[in-house]
Order: structure tokens, then sequence, then C-alpha cells
């Protein structure tokens, strides 16, 4: 496969490595009553469809940013690619 | 025009005219793409024959007049090609011999070299008489699936008795058993259009790209470009198909911007456009030239992809066609045309359309004589200068080892027997779809050719062209291949001007759907290397086995090493048949990768034997190696296990050497593979205390503190020591095994989890050359290499402290107080190049203390004896609570896992603990992987107490001991249990200990 | 009808006219028992063991295509029981002993053949990791070896004991290991389910279920709905497809596997060889094919393909550890979708639904725990208890924190 | 300079860099060059931008891109981070240098000794790349910086002029498997 890197273009998937749903972005709060059951809910629980599946690469044999990658999981098209960080920021997430 | 004496680059193989004789090739014709002029000697079956460069195995051995070349897979029936292709399923043998033989090779596609050695294969003792052709006699007994139904009983047989014969009858070739003594190579190549294959479509399509500019890449399978054009006859403009390939391979020869690469198959279409090609770069030499590998993997990244593929002739099954010398009547006309050989000096053609009347034209224009042509159509114009027989079925052919005639039904109803040592059967043709599917692509059935043609769903980027999109005239294949390929560009924003074109055929082949001759009781066969019969599918359809993956799974109908290309359209035809459905109703089967079978080598390349992965050395490597040392694999990195020294005749008296004289006065060891990880921004006290489980916050500037990192799930997943340089600089170490794996974790939580924490981290595993010096005189070893100006005493320079110092009189280096022996003790860090300086100095420092290095054996007696865990306990199941850690998990802060550490499965008041073991009869040893068992229980799961993780010998304490996971271990101290070791029939009774053997107040790290 | 040595012989001599189809091809009817969604091994295996074993007649098996069309038709047909944790080496034990006597059991020759799985080992960590999971499967009273470099070197005299990156230093050997007739196992169950007056109904996809307070009612098909007392899933590969159309998010995701044979070859391989220093297994087919694979490709994926990155580990490993099958040619690379849970270990489990049950989250172990997998979800469907071997194999062990993890990897579906 | 007592070993082991040539190219190991790496401090891009330029008379460089300018050649490596590059026997002591001049609008890290360097010289060398890794390396501009996996290992490839000079930089303790690798790509295209 081929990964659009938004900083370096097309790169082969083969540099990266693959984490999972990009959910785990969304990592809960530790404080919260019911932690154990959120953390659990985040950690082991997953959407998993069959078409389109926002994930988690990180290309480790190159600039090693960590990416979102919008991905078809029936076909593999590949429609959008962005910085983790980014993402991350846009989801609230901060210090 | 010959193009064996045009392709650029390409060897011609082969030797001046020996001067031996050519009447042994009866069955050779004039003219064609072979070099006439040399001769090739080689030896099939132990019996020599002269053939020609440009020559196949297979069209040479015709042209010597031997047909029969293999036995098929069930029944051993004798076989000669049924094609002149990388589709045939008969002709296999065994190539070249010793390390190098190479099973299952089609001779239609064996290039032929001087000195080429081929074996027959699947047959004993001889090809001419085969012991095992007795299943064709007992062939009603072994019809499709029988052996679902039978060899049941007695139950014990089926490994002892039945499975072995089978075992032995099965199979084709022979493996060598030897290594591949040959290189392999892989490669990237990149393209804006690939062109597959170089008939009138592909040549077509890469003039067209290439003189836009594009930069192109045209594969062709074929050691000789061109495709049908070099083995028909028709002309193309003023000369020959063959003159107007040769020509247009010579223009883009001389374009910089168009690659070719002929014995070059494109083996898979795979996600997003790459494509896999395996080139073989010296398959038609007798050995690969030094240095150069025998075969090349290219992974192919092209914008587009333009399959010109062509399309591939179908047999008509009959009683007995499968006998040497009936062929496929395009490969008759291919070996007469462009081999100059004929399979037989009297040919009859059997077909349901206007391109099988081809074949007889050009052979009779070769002066072979034809002595029929059946022709199930009834109607249509009349062949001159042969018998046409109309309306016409062969119903059966005659001939042991090869044929001698056929039967002949004519639109009469009465038979006629006629004499014919070749037949050339045309069913019509297939075009070749196979890449179109390899992204689960499904073709689509188009009635006017009576054929599967590429469906809708090709792959992205890919495109079809030529004969393969079921236009089967060459004028069309033209066409369409030059529109493609400015199709194709269009697509990329390269304006190209199609190629203009020479006159070329456009006769339509006529082709009336026959699918199988029914007449006769006898067999018909479809996949002709499975021997799979017409029969076979209508039983599959009688049990059920109806769908298209129960017929195949059922009968193996196409899971031969043609992969059906030749057999999946009649068992189709027959299963429709059957079911009174159309066939595309019946189903289609796709094809999958590769398109024909790859070498496991060639997947491989180089990275193979002890190039499987790359070694890391550490930087006191030379000089270990000077010593002798021993050297274990520890991940990639190669690390000194142990250092033999004269007399030394067991690992062990080395070990126990390296331990006491450390522990006793000092030792040294190279620990530059543990991960180092430099850690710094405003936020990196904060980022540490998030991603350690223990507090990091308050750790002073010049002070280092052991830290316990957690999965999110609350499993260990490593440990290690951070020391702060700076306020804002740390230097944090991991294991050696998960340095790449923390890093990438420190990664996601820097970028995914915090992304606006001020804190950047890079890797200096490899930066630094780092080296413990542990000892009581660990100290006094040090002051002689760090200079002066450094106070390095005990008040100065406590446990747990660490700084940045010189050494050497100036070099910059690192010093920290940390032990995993449990011994007073530093790690030394210098630049990695002078690494190798430092240990010769450190060792020259050591000699009046008469210091020792020790390898990772030593360190690992000393890290049992202090009890510190390891890759054997942070096995990825282990907590905190596990390890005895449990005090670490800060519960006044967020850190990756504390959360889910909590869960109560984890907390049970029986958790399994680390605890220490030693055996109650000292002298005997412990063993790694025992599990306890409490005394006077049963040995059994149920009663399992733990497991034994890692043991030494101690040579401080004289006995073995052992570090282990135990239920409610903390609270069992002082018990004794059993250590039970089923696997070596062997028990050892063992008494539970602290995990601290040595020093367990820590007095010595504190010296 | 029964298949026998002198069934063959007699219909071979009366020209093959007797044989019957080997499963029929029923319309649905209105309302049954229980429904098993999924017709690949373990959905059949179940309907086989309700039918058989729990007395269950008025059962349906719903295949969206053709039966044995899923995993059990594309896999590396490994059968062994050499697990370590309490939670699964009973299970996979329990499943060897089933397939050491399903032949006669359900009259169908799938060639079970015990010719010994052999773990390989590179480093001591290794090696005293495999003598615990010896041990363990001992206590657990299952066959278990370990073997040193000679004991290989006697067993597989080809590998590369010369050259090697990673040298062999043993393996754990388990005899009862070997391999099956994959596509047989789902034939011989569906034959033998068929016969028990199971409905095997093909091209008849789920497409919802019905509902009502909080109990399942029945399925909706491309065939119309379906009523049941019971619906059991047995769908590995798309079980969050299925179970999405209940609500519930599962702790699985799906990845695609890709498998390989080569071109037919004489007698090469002892058994089953495993490597440990690379993602390499390989066992030798009765036809003369090497079957082998290695890793997944590594991402979601519910497409049968994979790409070259896996292709060309698989066969790099293969080439370090036994360099004499480098001139075998690859003749067929194909994909399966696997469930590839958050601890490696399945679940067959009931669901807050009631009256729906669950069996998947096999990764990759599928093939092997058929006839268990298929006789515990048979026993908790027709008892609503767990099988005495399937106990673990619970939903509610990840928020307990009694995960069944093999690997240690964690919750990290694609590295188990 | 300090100047201790210590000898340095080079990379491939010996004490004068290692040097293969084929025709058309030649593949030199080249210890002579120290690095550092720069990664900005979160939200100083533009302090650690004048303070670059000042430092090294030149901008820093753009995501894939190197820039050279006197002593100094600096690629970039990832977002907000680069390595910088100078003359070893002037610059042995680069990370002091560095930080000196980027203060704390960055991190600075000594990098030096973590790689092994092969210059790659001549018309053929992108028939030996195309052996060795995924990126198009004919078509190549100069100035152009990557990393990428070479014998399963990550190596950055520096192109300094199209087509015939690059460089490698890969693990220093792989150093002799990534020479391996290079030599046998070289024969087999050469």
């Amino acid at each position: 496969m081929i990964i659009n890197h938004p900083l370096l273009g097309p790169r082969d998937s083969q540099e990266f490595i693959y984490l999972g749903d990009a959910n785990l972005i969304e990592r809960p709060d530790w404080q919260a009553a019911n932690a154990v059951e959120t953390f659990h809910d985040y950690l082991y629980l997953r959407d998993n469809p069959a078409g389109e599946h926002r994930e988690l690469w990180y290309h480790e044999q190159g600039d090693r940013s960590w990416l979102v990658v919008t991905r078809n999981t029936v076909t593999h098209e590949i429609s959008k690619v962005e910085l983790a960080r980014d993402v991350a920021r846009s989801k609230g997430r901060s210090k | 025009m010959n193009q064996m004496n045009r392709i650029n680059g390409q060897p011609l193989g082969g030797t001046e005219a020996t001067g031996a004789p050519r009447s042994g090739q009866a069955n050779r014709l004039s003219g064609g793409q072979i070099d006439h002029a040399k001769t090739l000697n080689f030896r099939f079956d132990g019996k020599t024959f002269q053939g020609h460069p440009g020559d196949t195995l297979a069209s040479a051995l015709l042209a010597n007049g031997v047909r029969l070349m293999g036995r098929s897979f069930k029944y051993h029936r004798p076989r000669g090609p049924l094609t002149s292709g990388s589709e045939e399923p008969n002709a296999l043998v065994e190539l070249r011999s010793g390390a190098r033989q190479e099973p299952n090779t089609r001779a239609t596609v064996a290039e032929l070299f001087d000195g080429l050695e081929a074996m027959s294969q699947n047959r004993w003792p001889s090809l001419s008489f085969d012991a095992l052709a007795i299943n064709d006699r007992l062939s009603t007994f072994l019809t499709a699936g029988f052996y679902y139904k039978t060899f049941m009983w007695p139950k014990a047989f089926w490994e002892k008795l039945y499975e072995p014969i089978i075992r032995r009858a099965a199979g084709l070739g022979s493996l060598s058993m030897e290594t591949d003594p040959d290189l392999y190579d892989k490669g990237f190549l990149h393209a804006d259009l690939l062109i597959v294959g170089s008939g009138p479509a592909g040549l077509a399509a890469a003039l067209t790209a290439g003189r836009a500019g594009a930069q192109v890449i045209l594969a062709e399978e074929d050691f000789l470009f061109g495709g049908r054009l070099i083995a028909e006859t028709y002309r193309l403009g003023s000369g020959s198909g063959a003159d107007w390939a040769a020509a247009a391979i010579a223009e883009l020869a001389a374009m910089p911007n168009v690659r070719l690469m002929p014995r070059t198959t494109v083996i898979g279409a795979f996600d997003h456009g790459i494509t896999g090609a395996v080139e073989r770069v010296s398959d038609h030499l007798a050995v690969p030239a030094a240095g150069k590998p025998r075969q090349i993997l290219w992974r192919i990244y092209a914008k587009r992809t333009l399959l010109c593929a062509g399309a591939i002739e179908r047999p008509i099954p009959f009683e007995n066609n499968d006998r040497p010398g009936i062929l496929l009547a395009g490969a008759i006309r291919a070996y007469a045309n462009r081999w100059a050989a004929t399979p037989g000096k009297t040919v009859a053609i059997f077909t349901n359309n206007d391109d099988g009347l081809r074949t007889a034209t050009d052979l009779i224009d070769k002066g072979v004589s034809v002595a029929a042509v059946i022709d199930t159509r009834p109607e249509g114009k009349t062949l001159a200068g042969t018998t046409h027989l109309k309306g016409a079925t062969v119903i059966d052919s005659a001939g042991r080892l090869g044929l001698t005639g056929i039967t002949v039904r004519l639109g009469t109803g009465e038979t006629r027997q006629i004499a014919c040592t070749a037949l050339g059967v045309s069913g019509g043709w297939n075009p070749n779809v196979h890449l179109t599917c390899h992204q689960r692509g499904r073709p689509v059935w188009d009635a006017k050719i009576a054929a599967f043609v590429p469906g809708a769903d090709l792959p992205p980027s890919m495109s079809v062209a030529g004969a393969a999109t079921g236009d089967l005239t060459t004028s069309g294949a033209l066409a369409s291949g030059a529109a493609g390929a400015v199709a194709a560009l269009d697509a990329l924003g390269i304006t190209a001007r199609a190629a203009e074109l020479p006159e070329a055929e456009d006769a339509p082949v006529n082709v009336t759907p026959f699918w199988y001759v029914k007449h006769g009781k006898g067999r018909a066969w479809i996949d002709q290397q499975n021997d799979v019969t017409v029969k076979d599918v209508k039983l599959a359809h009688q049990e059920g086995y109806r769908s298209v993956e129960h017929l195949k799974r059922y009968t193996t109908l196409g899971m031969a090493t043609d992969q059906g290309k030749t057999s999946n359209m009649a068992g189709l035809a027959v299963m429709a048949e059957l079911t009174s459905k159309s066939i595309p109703a019946t189903g289609t089967t796709i094809f999958r990768p590769p398109y024909t079978p790859v070498p496991i080598a060639t997947f491989a390349g180089r990275s193979a034997g002890k190039d499987f992965r790359p070694v890391r050395q550490t930087p006191s490597h030379k000089w270990a190696a000077e010593q002798g040392a021993v050297f274990v694999e520890v991940g990639m990195w190669k690390r000194a296990q142990w250092f033999p020294r004269q007399g030394e005749t067991h690992w062990r008296q080395s070990v126990d050497r390296e331990v006491l004289a450390t522990r006793n006065s000092v030792g040294i060891c190279d620990v530059t593979t543990l991960g180092k990880i430099d850690v710094q921004g405003t936020d990196a006290a904060e980022f540490l205390n998030r991603v350690y489980a223990n507090p990091f916050a308050k750790l002073a500037v010049g002070k280092v503190r052991y830290g316990l990192m957690l999965r999110e799930d609350g499993m260990a997943m490593d440990d290690g020591t951070t020391a702060r340089l700076a306020e804002d600089h740390f230097v944090t170490t991991t294991t050696t095994a998960n340095a790449v794996g923390v890093y990438r974790h420190m990664e996601f939580c820097r970028q995914c989890l915090w992304p606006d924490l001020d804190v950047q981290i890079i890797s200096t595993t490899e930066a630094w050359a780092q080296f413990s010096v542990a000892g009581p005189n660990a100290r006094k070893l040090l002051q002689k290499i760090v200079d002066p100006g450094h106070d390095i005493s005990n008040e100065a320079f406590p446990y747990m402290g660490c700084g940045e110092i010189t050494v050497c009189g100036g070099l910059r280096a690192r010093l920290f107080r940390i032990s995993f022996s449990g011994e007073l003790a530093y790690e030394i860090a210098v630049p990695t190049r002078y690494g190798d300086g430092l240990i010769r100095a450190m060792v020259e420092a050591g000699k009046q203390y008469d210091s020792v290095v020790y390898g990772t054996e030593a360190l690992g007696v000393m890290r049992i004896e202090k009890g510190h865990a390891a890759g054997n306990e942070l096995n990825g199941t282990t907590t905190a609570r596990n390890l005895g850690m449990a005090g670490m998990v800060s519960k006044k802060k967020d850190a990756i896992g504390s959360t889910l550490s909590e869960r109560e499965g984890l907390n049970r008041d029986d958790v399994l603990a680390l605890v220490g073991f030693r055996p109650v009869d000292r002298s005997r040893p412990l063993v790694a992987g025992s599990h306890f068992i409490n005394v006077g229980a049963e040995a059994t799961a149920a009663n399992d107490q733990g497991y034994m993780t890692s043991v030494a010998f101690s040579p401080n304490l004289g006995h073995s001991v052992g570090l282990g996971f135990l239920k409610s271990g903390g609270a069992r101290k002082g018990e004794t249990l059993r250590a039970v070791n089923p696997l070596n029939n062997e028990e050892v009774e063992v008494e539970v200990v602290s995990a601290h053997f040595i020093d367990p107040e820590g007095d010595r790290l504190r010296a | 009808m029964r298949y026998s040595g002198f069934k063959v012989i007699k219909e071979a001599l009366t020209g093959h006219k007797g044989w019957q189809p080997a499963w029929r091809d029923p319309a649905p009817q209105p309302h049954y028992d229980i429904i098993v969604i999924g017709g690949g091994g373990h959905g059949l295996a179940t309907a086989y063991y309700l039918a058989r074993q729990f007395g269950q007649h008025r059962v349906a098996v719903l295949e969206k295509g053709w039966i044995g069309g899923g995993n059990v038709g594309r896999n590396t047909t490994i059968i062994r029981s050499n697990y370590l944790l309490d939670g699964n080496e009973p299970f996979y034990e329990f499943s060897m002993k089933l397939w050491e006597n399903l032949e006669q059991d359900f009259n169908f020759n799938a060639m079970v053949s015990q010719r010994g799985v052999l773990n390989l080992c590179h480093t001591d960590a290794q090696r005293d990791a495999m003598r615990r999971r010896g041990n363990a499967m001992r206590l657990n009273g299952v066959d278990a070896e370990l073997l040193d470099t000679e004991g290989v070197r006697r067993m597989a005299p080809f590998l590369n004991f010369e050259s090697a990156r990673f040298p062999i230093k043993g393996g754990l050997l388990q005899r009862r290991g070997g391999t099956v007739r994959h596509d047989a196992v789902a034939w011989g169950y569906a034959r033998g389910a068929d016969a028990r007056g199971v409905d095997i109904i093909q091209n008849c996809e789920v497409t919802g279920f019905r509902i009502e307070n909080g109990r399942v009612k029945g399925v909706e098909t491309t065939r119309g709905f379906i009523g049941a007392g019971k619906v059991g899933v047995a769908v590995a590969g798309s079980s969050s497809k299925v179970m999405g159309m209940a609500g519930m998010r599962l702790p699985i995701e799906s990845h695609v596997l890709q498998a390989f044979v080569s071109e037919g070859l004489k007698p090469v391989l002892p058994g089953v060889i495993t490597y440990g220093a690379g993602h390499f297994y390989v066992s030798q087919s009765d036809k003369g094919g090497l079957v082998f694979g290695g890793d997944i490709d590594g991402y979601n994926s519910y497409a049968q393909r994979g790409n070259l990155p896996v292709v060309e580990d698989v066969c790099e490993g293969g080439m370090s550890l036994m360099p004499m099958i480098g001139r075998a040619r690859l003749l067929r690379m194909w994909g399966g979708i696997m469930d590839m849970s958050m601890d490696g270990s399945p679940i067959i489990d009931k669901t807050h639904v009631e009256g729906l049950y669950f069996n998947g989250g096999w990764c990759y172990g599928g093939f092997k725990a058929t006839p268990a997998s298929g006789w515990a979800f048979a026993h908790l469907l027709a008892t609503d208890t767990p099988h005495s071997t399937a106990k673990a194999y619970r939903f509610d062990r990840f928020l307990k924190g009694l995960m069944i993890d093999e690997k240690g990897m964690g919750a990290q579906p694609n590295l188990h | 300079m300090p100047d201790h007592s210590l000898a340095p070993l080079l990379p491939l082991g010996g004490a004068t860099p290692r040097r293969d040539t084929f025709a058309g190219l030649t593949i030199t190991e080249n210890p002579d060059v120290a690095i550092a790496s720069v990664a900005c401090r979160m939200g100083r891009d533009a302090d650690l931008a004048k303070a670059a330029a000042a430092l090294f008379g030149t901008a820093l460089p753009v995501p894939g891109q190197m820039v050279a300018k006197g002593d100094w050649a600096l690629f970039w490596t990832g977002p907000g981070q680069w390595m910088a590059t100078a003359p070893f026997a002037t610059h042995e002591d680069i990370s002091r240098i560095v930080k000196a001049g980027l203060g704390d609008t960055a991190s600075v890290t000594e990098q030096t000794d973590a790689w092994v360097r092969f210059d790659i010289d001549g018309a053929r060398a992108p028939d030996m790349f195309e052996r060795l890794c995924i990126l198009d390396t004919r078509r190549m501009a100069a100035g152009s910086a990557n990393r990428t996996m070479i014998e399963h290992l990550g190596t950055f490839v520096l192109c300094h002029r199209a087509g015939e000079a690059f460089s490698v930089l890969g693990p220093r303790s792989a150093a002799a498997s990534l020479h391996h690798a290079h030599v046998a790509a070289a024969k087999s295209a050469i």
C-alpha cells in the first residue's frame, strides 16, 4: 500500500507500523468515577467497520510522525491522511 | 529478420556449430526466430540432443521428434506439451542437476542453453515405462474425491500405511534437498506507465507512450518481444509481424525513458498500483555470472498499468484428448512459425473457429502435411489444400506414448479413422484476465467470443488493451494498445498521440461455442495435469458439489501448477450444462497471484541464510573478538556471552570466574545495547511522570531513578533508569529488547495523547558506547580513567548520582552511579568511536585489580543473585504487583496503565508474586520453565502453583538459585515446594526465599 | 449413505450411479429451535454436535455464500494442542481428542494426519519459555517433548544448522499435532449434520436480528424472516459486522492473514515446522504442495488478499530456516479474514440479548479449534451453561482483568 | 578539539575509511562528519528560525530537503526536527556548539557516532539504489533528504547531485551489514 504522507508525499506502507483504531487518541479521564469501565471500552472495544476506517500509522522508518489514515477496509482505498498531532489537538487534547 | 540478433543487451547464448549432425532434428523446419547457424547441445533423460539459440526445451525436443515429456499427476498418463507458453500443464521437467535441480519447470518456457540438462519427473522407473501407470487402469476406482470416502479403517492405518503411499505417488518433481547456491535480489522501479506484455497491443502502447516522453516500463515474460506477432505469418503493413516487432523494439531500446524488460513476468497487481514482477536474469545461462542474481523480484510503482497480456487458447475435451502430440492449434502454429518445429509430420486440426484454420494454412505453407481439418461448424468457408470436414468432431484418439491417429465422427454420423502424429485443437480463446482479478475483480461474460473478459472492477490505475479485452484481431489489438496508452497518460496529464499503425488483419475468429465432445464412454480430460475429467465434474454435480468453489476443491480442477488457465472454462461449461444454467450464471473462478509460479528464494531475495537480518555490533566487538569471546544473538545484536580463558573447558568455568572476580574486585561489561532515549523540553519531567508508573517530577538534577513503564492494560512494558542531566534534559534507558517499542510508545504519547507538551525525544543508543564497571574496586579503576578534575568519591558521587565528565585527558563522557549487579557500580559512556579505546584503557587500568570483562551470562547470574526482574519476568503478562512493585504505581497521578492495573482479576490475593528459590538439596540444579507443585500434591494443572522464570548457578553461594512467580508468593517464604519438570521427568524440592540472594540491604551498592 | 472402501468399489463397478448429494439443499422453514449463523467449520460443527450430542434436530445453518467458503477453506490446515495457559490448553486438547476420532465419527476422511508439530527456539530465553509451556502441557496430560539441537537435526536434517542468522537451539515437539484436509472438515460436518436433520441453507445472508424486549425472535435474511428460539453466531472474520446488527461493539479487529502453497513436490517435510526467529510455518500436503504462512498483514482488512511485504517476509523466514526450498515455486497466495481478539484468545459466550449467543475471536487459531468450538458452542446453546473447557472464553474477561494472553502482547490484536 | 588519549575506531572497524570501487560507482565510508539533532521547542518556531539563521547562515530546510552553507549542512528529519552536520575535525563537540547558538529555542542532541555514513558517487548509483531502497533515486532532485528502509534498517538517503552523488546514513552498529548490502547490490547491478 501507499500512504500519502501529508509532509512527504506518497510513501510505501512498509515504512510504517500499524497501531489501530484512531479512537486510541481519545484516552479517557483517569479521575472519572467509572474510569476502569471507560478505559476498558477505550482500550478493548472496536467498531471494526467493513468500510471507512480511521486508523493510526507510525512512520517508523521515515519521519517518526504518527498519522491518522482514513482507509476503506474492503477496498484498501485511502481517502485521507492527517498528522495525528493535528487530529489530537482538534479533539481538544493539549497537555 | 531474426530478433535473436536484435534485442539489445540480451546474451545470445550458445556456441558455434559443433559440427554435430542436424539430422537428429527430424521435425525441424526452416525459418523462424531461431539461430540455425548455432547449435546447442542438451540432455533430456540422459540422451543428448541438439537445438538452437531461440529454442525452448519443448521446441527443441519436438524438433528432435520427442513428444513424450512427462506424466500426469494422478493416473501417470503419458503427456507431451499442450501449449507453447507459461500456461503449460503437461510438459513439466526437472531442470538442471545437483543443488540447482529445479522441479516442475515448464519445458515450454525453459530457454535452451548449451549443456542444459533435464529429467522427466513423477515416473518410475522410466518415462516410457512408469509402474504407477497402473493407476490409469484403476481409474474407475480413483474418481474425484474417492479418498474422502475410504482409508478410514483401521484408524491407525492412515499415517502408517495409506498416507505414505499416497504421498509417494503424489507430488510432481523433487527437491535436491541442498542449499540453493544461487543469489537472488530484489528491487524497486518507478514509472508513469507499466505495460504488461509486448504483443501488438503492448508494442503500440509502448511506442505511443515512449514517443510522448513518459517514463515507460515494458515487461515481457518471454525472452523475445512481440507476443503472437512472432508466432504468426500474417503481414503488418509491408512486412511480417516479426519484422514490425523487431523494428518497434529497436526504436524503444533507443529511448532513455523506456525500460525494456524481457524475461520479466508481472506476477501480481497489489494495492495502490504496486505490481510485483520477476526478472529471470540468469535462467537462460548454465550458471549465473559472478555476483549476479539468478532472478530479481521487482516491486514496480507505476502510476498506471496497461495490461496487454493477450489471450490463451482453450482445448476441446474429447475421449483420450491428452495423448502426446495433441496440442492447442495456436501452439502448433507457434512452434512451426517461431521455432521452426512441428510435433508431427502429419497433423490434423480440430477447431470450432477460424483461428484453427490458420494453423492448417501455415503448416501447409511450411510443407507439413495436414491430414484433415475437423470443424465443429457445419457452415463457413472451406479451406483449400486439405480435407475440411464440417460439422465433425474428434471422438477418440490412439497411441500409447504418442498420438498415432484419431477417430472422427462426421456430420452424417459415420465415423472415420485418420492417421496423424499431431492434432491441433482450438476451442476458442480466453482473454488473459488473470491480473484483473488480483483485487477480487470479477470478469464478465462476452457472448461474442464466448469467453470471460475483464469486468468493470479492475484494480485502480489498471486498464486493459488488446486481446485481453476480447478483441482478438491484430488491427484491434494495435489500435486499442495505442488508444490505451493515450488514455492512461491523459489520466496523468501527459498528452500523447497514438502511434500511426500498420495495416493488419482484422478477421473475426467466428467462434461457435463447442465445449466438449459428448460422444463416448471413456474419459475426456479437462484439467490434464490433475487428471480431472468430464466424468469427475459430473460426479461432483451428482454429489452436490455444484458451486464453482466446491467443484474446484472436490475435483482439484484448476488447482494444478497452471492454475486452470487451460481448464477452468471447460469445467464451468460442463457444470453449467448439468445445472442447465448459463456459464456466467454458473460462476467464474477468479485468479490469484502469482500469474506464474515463483521460486520461494526469489521472494526472499538477499535476506536469506545469515543475511536474513542485519547484525548489530557493540563498540567493544572488535576487542571481544580478539579475546576469543563467545557471542550470542540478542535481537539483532551480537553480544559477548562469556570470555573463555586458557584452560577453561566448560562455559561455567568462565562465567563463574567472571562473576567471582566482579563481586570480589571489579568487572567490566559492554551495556551499549540498552536503549538510550534523550528526553528534553520544559515538560520533559511531566512527560516522564506520565509514561512511567512511578513519579519523576521531583527527580533532582544530577540524580538517577529506576522507572517502571506499564502498558495501558497495566502489564509491565519495560523498565530502566532515567538520569536527569538538567532541568529540561533527561536520558532514559530501556531494555535491549524493547528499545524500539518504547521509543515508538513515547512518540505515540507525545504526538497523540499530549500533543502540546514541550518534550522532544531522540534515540542515542548508537551514539554512546556505554560500559558497566562493577565491583568493590570499580571506583579505584575508574579513578584511573576519569580525569582528575572530577571527584567520583562516594560523598561527591553517591549511589544513583550522575554527571557529565571527561576521561582519558579530556574526552567528553557521562557517568552514572547505577548497578544491575548489586555491586558498587558505575556506567560510563563515551562517544561510540572511542568505545574500543575506552575498553582497552579500562582493561589496562584494571590489571592491578585482576579485573575481568564479563559477558551476558555473568550479567544474568548477577542480576538473578540480586533479584532484578528481566526479560524472562517482563513477559507481557506480569503486572507491577506480580513483580512486587505494586507500591511504585502512584495513585496520585495519571500514568499509562495505572487505571487498568486496578482491575479485580489482577489484584486477587493469590496472584503470582516474584520470589526466589533455592534447592533444598543444594547440590541439585534448578531448571527454568519448571512449575511449582505443593509437596504431596499430584503434579497436575489443577495444582499448578506457578513457574520458574530464571535460574543460575551462584558461584558466590555455591548452589543454584532461581526466580519465579508463585501464587501468593510474598506470604510463602520458607515454604518447601516441588519444582517439577515433566518434560525431563525430573523434579527438585525448593525452598521459597527472598529474590535478593546477595546483599539484600544494598550495602554494597552504596559503598 | 455410509461411505466405505466397499461402497467405493461397488459404485466403481456400477458406474458410480448410486452416489447421493453429500447434503440436501432445503428451503428455509419459518421457524427453528436453534439457528446457527455461519456455514463455516465452526458453524457446521456446532450444528453437527447440536444434533448428534444434544438431541437438537430443528436446527438450521444459514450461510451467506457456499459452506466452507471462509477460513475453514483458506487456512494452513494445522492442528495442535500445545498451549500454555489454563484457559486454553484443556480446550485445545479436547479439540485434539475430537480430531483423533473425527473421521470415524462423521464417516468422512478428512485426512487427519498426526505427523507432529515442531516449534523451534533460537535463544536460551525462548527455550525457557518453551519448557514452561511444554511442562504446562504435560501437567494437563498432553504429549510434549523438548528437543535439543541434535534432536531437531535428527528430525529435520535439512534445516539450516550451518549458516543460520539465528541458531536453532532446540524445539518443542507435539507428536500428536499435524494437519487435516481443511475442506473435508466442512463437508464432513455438513454431511453429518444434514444426515441428522439439520437444514443447511446456502446463499442466505442474515441482514438483521429481530429482537423484542431484550430477546431474540429470529433473523431477517435475504430469503425472508426466519424465526428462532435461539441464535448462535459463528462468523469469525465478520463477527463485528454481524454483532453490530445487534448493537454490540466487540473486543475484535478483522485482519487479513495470507497463506501460500507451492507446486507439488515429492515428500520433503516430516510434519509441521514453525520458525521461532521469523514469521514462517510450513507443512506439506498429501498432494505434495508446501503449505506455508507467517504473520498477518497487520492492518484492519475485510479484503481476502494481502500485499507483497508480508509475502517477502514469510519467504525470507523460510529461506533462512530451510534453504533447500529455494527452488520450489510458490504457486498460489490467498488471504483469510481473521477475528483478531484483544488477548489472542476466543470468545464463546452469551450476549446481553437473551437467546443470542456468540462464538468468535479465533485469531488464526480457529481451524484447529473447530471440533471443540462446535461442541462447546453447541453445549452453550443447548444447555445455557459453558462447556467445562470453555469457561474462560467470556466477554467480560477484559473488564475483570482475566485476559488469556499466550503471547503477552496485550490489547494489540495484530501482534497476537 | 580535546586531545585525549583514546584512539577512534571507524564504523567498519578499520583505522582508515573503507572504499569500494565499481565501474561508474564508488562507495566510501565517511567518518569525518559531526552530527547534532535539533528539535524545536514547543511554540518556539520563530525564535528557532531566527537563531538558526544566525548560527548556520541559512534557513532550516523544509520537509524532505537539505541545505548546505559553509561548514554547515542541515537536513529535515521530522516535524520540527533536523540534523545539523559539520566537519568532524573542527566540530567534534558539535552539540555544544549548536546548543550555544540556539539556546532554549531547541533541544540539541549529539548524534555524530549514532550513524555510519557512506558517500555514493558515480552515474551508476541509481542502478545500485534501485536494488536497495524504495526511493526513486533515478529521479531524485539535488537537495533531497529522505529517511527510508535499507536492509531492514532505517537510513537517511541524501542527494547531493541528481543521479550521481548521494550519502547514506545508517545505524552505526549495523555498519558492516549495511556495507555488505551496498556492495552486494552494486555487484548485482554492475
